[in-house]
């Protein structure tokens, strides 16, 4: 029975992995990333591995998002003498 | 007028050391002396480093 | 190549591989089953140094050597960024406007910082009792210094935060890791073999022999290398912008 | 399979379809708010999965999603002000929401481990959750009035 949650994890993983590839902004992207790092969060605890998790977690929740957004604020935001302030 | 300062960052740091500790305990599982050793060290740490981003960002 | 020839290199390929991995899978042990050799073995080898938890003893004592691999990825991949993301010539800095945050997040933020901070160091010293361990209690620790940023502005976490001081302790928690092997391979059998201090008891902060110290050197590497990786980041996209008539 | 699984099971398909949906389609704002969502649900999982399989260890896992989560929803909602302000999102609904999901479950957990420190550590998980959804659903309806403008 508790095969349940493992197939309803694997179902949320799956479906939001795929959204992840669907999406074509890079903002919206990291956030779908980050639901994703969620769901394998579940995942990866149903599966009894909570170190994993962790590190997942401990990655996915903040770190990576702000990595993207700041790279995708530096990359939008060009120099003064291309395109001046945002 | 300094050594007012000095007194309120230090009881600002006392009071901040005080919580987290309380806080470490509430984490840990079981109590030894080893565990409370470490929680002082690091609820010091993470004090020191509320009291300097606090004034980081209030600038006094 | 023309277009066809590679849509056959795919479908050959793709066949090829999905013939192999049907092949794999239907060989596979039934998923949930009962036969765990590679586990017991690595369960017995973790209670016999008295370790709680098996997977810090897998990766800080029976598999050391590979964890030292792992951060010295890390502290050369943070390397690379930082040489990467400097400050070129012709880029110059600029100071950026303060942001207007509402005071509840203000008040959020620079509340759960020590908290954040705390739990972070909780999950590293408990690394071998409970889930986690350096590189998970590591990055929360990191994450912890950034509330600073996103609670006011950039000035204020750049006034707690010398960069300098981050990459001492990048470098000194990769050096500890490398004493301890050495201490292993003086005092002991092997490089990181853990023999020279006592186990301890079990489940307790001082069990485990070298298994907490390893993890205090390794949380101390990634906490400083996560700090010094987002310095460099946030650098880039908030102070630093080319140089006009480049 | 005990009640606290399932309840783990109805609460991820009942909270965290939506969370997928609506973080994939629609406004960039309702995604950020259904990211916040999402943390939610996750953590109020993670804990009814660690009284279900009986690991009071797994707790750790709820507790850094408690306050790893929000910090995550304000790094959005900084570095999108810009976008979020144009059209910020609806989050009242999930706040009451999630305010009304994580007081039954923190209780409910609470009760059936009993008083001591174990249950004073669930009750922090369940303030910093409660916490750090408000103001994060805060921060997402205008918390950051603009952003750093370079001069």
């Amino acid at each position: 029975m508790t095969d349940v949650l493992v197939l309803i994890s694997l179902l949320l993983v799956a479906g939001s992995a795929t959204a992840v590839v669907a999406v074509r902004d890079p903002a919206r992207q990291a956030l779908v990333l980050a639901v994703l790092g969620l769901t394998l969060t579940v995942l990866f605890t149903v599966l009894q591995a909570p170190d994993v998790a962790l590190s997942q977690l401990a990655v996915g929740s903040a770190l990576t998002p702000l990595l993207i957004l700041l790279s995708v604020r530096k990359v939008r935001r060009p120099g003064r003498c291309e395109g001046g302030d945002r | 007028m300094t050594g007012k300062r000095t007194a309120t960052l230090i009881a600002e740091l006392l009071v901040w050391w005080f919580s987290l500790s309380v806080l470490w305990l509430v984490l840990i599982s079981t109590v030894d002396a080893l565990e409370v050793l470490a929680g002082a060290v690091c609820a010091l740490l993470a004090a020191v480093l509320a009291v300097a981003a606090r004034r980081a960002v209030t600038g006094r | 190549m023309s277009r066809r020839l590679r849509l056959w290199i795919l479908t050959v390929g793709g066949l090829g591989f999905a013939l192999l991995f049907t092949a794999a899978c239907l060989r596979l042990p039934d998923f949930g089953g009962n036969s765990h050799p590679y586990g017991d073995r690595a369960v017995g080898a973790a209670l016999a140094h008295h370790t709680a938890n098996v997977v810090s003893a897998v990766n800080f004592d029976q598999r050391a050597f590979d964890t030292l691999g792992e951060e010295t990825i890390l502290f050369a991949a943070v390397l690379g960024t930082v040489v990467l993301l400097r400050q070129t010539p012709d880029e110059r800095q600029v100071r950026p406007t303060p942001a207007q945050i509402s005071v509840p997040i203000r008040r959020y933020a620079l509340t759960m910082l020590p908290v954040t901070l705390l739990v972070g160091l909780y999950v590293v010293v408990h690394g071998q009792l409970s889930p986690g361990g350096g590189f998970q209690g590591g990055v929360v620790a990191a994450t912890a210094l950034h509330l600073l940023y996103i609670g006011a502005d950039y000035r204020a976490l750049e006034r707690i935060r010398p960069v300098g001081l981050y990459e001492v302790g990048d470098a000194v928690g990769e050096g500890v890791y490398l004493v301890l092997g050495i201490a292993g391979l003086l005092g002991g059998s092997a490089f990181l073999a853990n023999t020279l201090i006592p186990y301890g008891t079990f489940n307790t902060l001082a069990s485990g022999g070298f298994v907490p110290l390893l993890n205090a050197a390794v949380g101390m590497e990634v906490a400083c290398a996560v700090v010094v990786l987002l310095a460099g980041f946030l650098d880039q996209a908030v102070e630093i912008e080319k140089e006009a008539g480049t | 399979m005990n009640v606290w699984l399932v309840t783990a099971s109805v609460l991820l398909v009942a909270g965290f379809v939506p969370v997928v949906w609506g973080v994939a389609t629609g406004p960039l704002g309702r995604g950020v708010a259904a990211q916040n969502l999402g943390t939610s649900v996750v953590c109020l999982a993670i804990l009814l999965l660690s009284q279900g399989y009986d690991r009071p260890s797994y707790v750790d896992v709820a507790l850094v999603v408690a306050v790893l989560g929000p910090v995550g929803t304000l790094v959005y909602a900084r570095l999108l002000a810009d976008e979020l302000q144009d059209d910020p999102p609806h989050t009242r609904l999930f706040t009451v929401s999630v305010v009304c999901v994580t007081v039954p479950v923190v209780v409910a957990l609470c009760l059936a481990g009993g008083p001591g420190r174990a249950a004073a550590k669930l009750v922090l998980v369940g303030v910093l959750l409660v916490v750090g959804n408000v103001i994060a659903s805060r921060a997402l309806t205008g918390g950051f009035s603009r952003s750093e403008v370079t001069r």
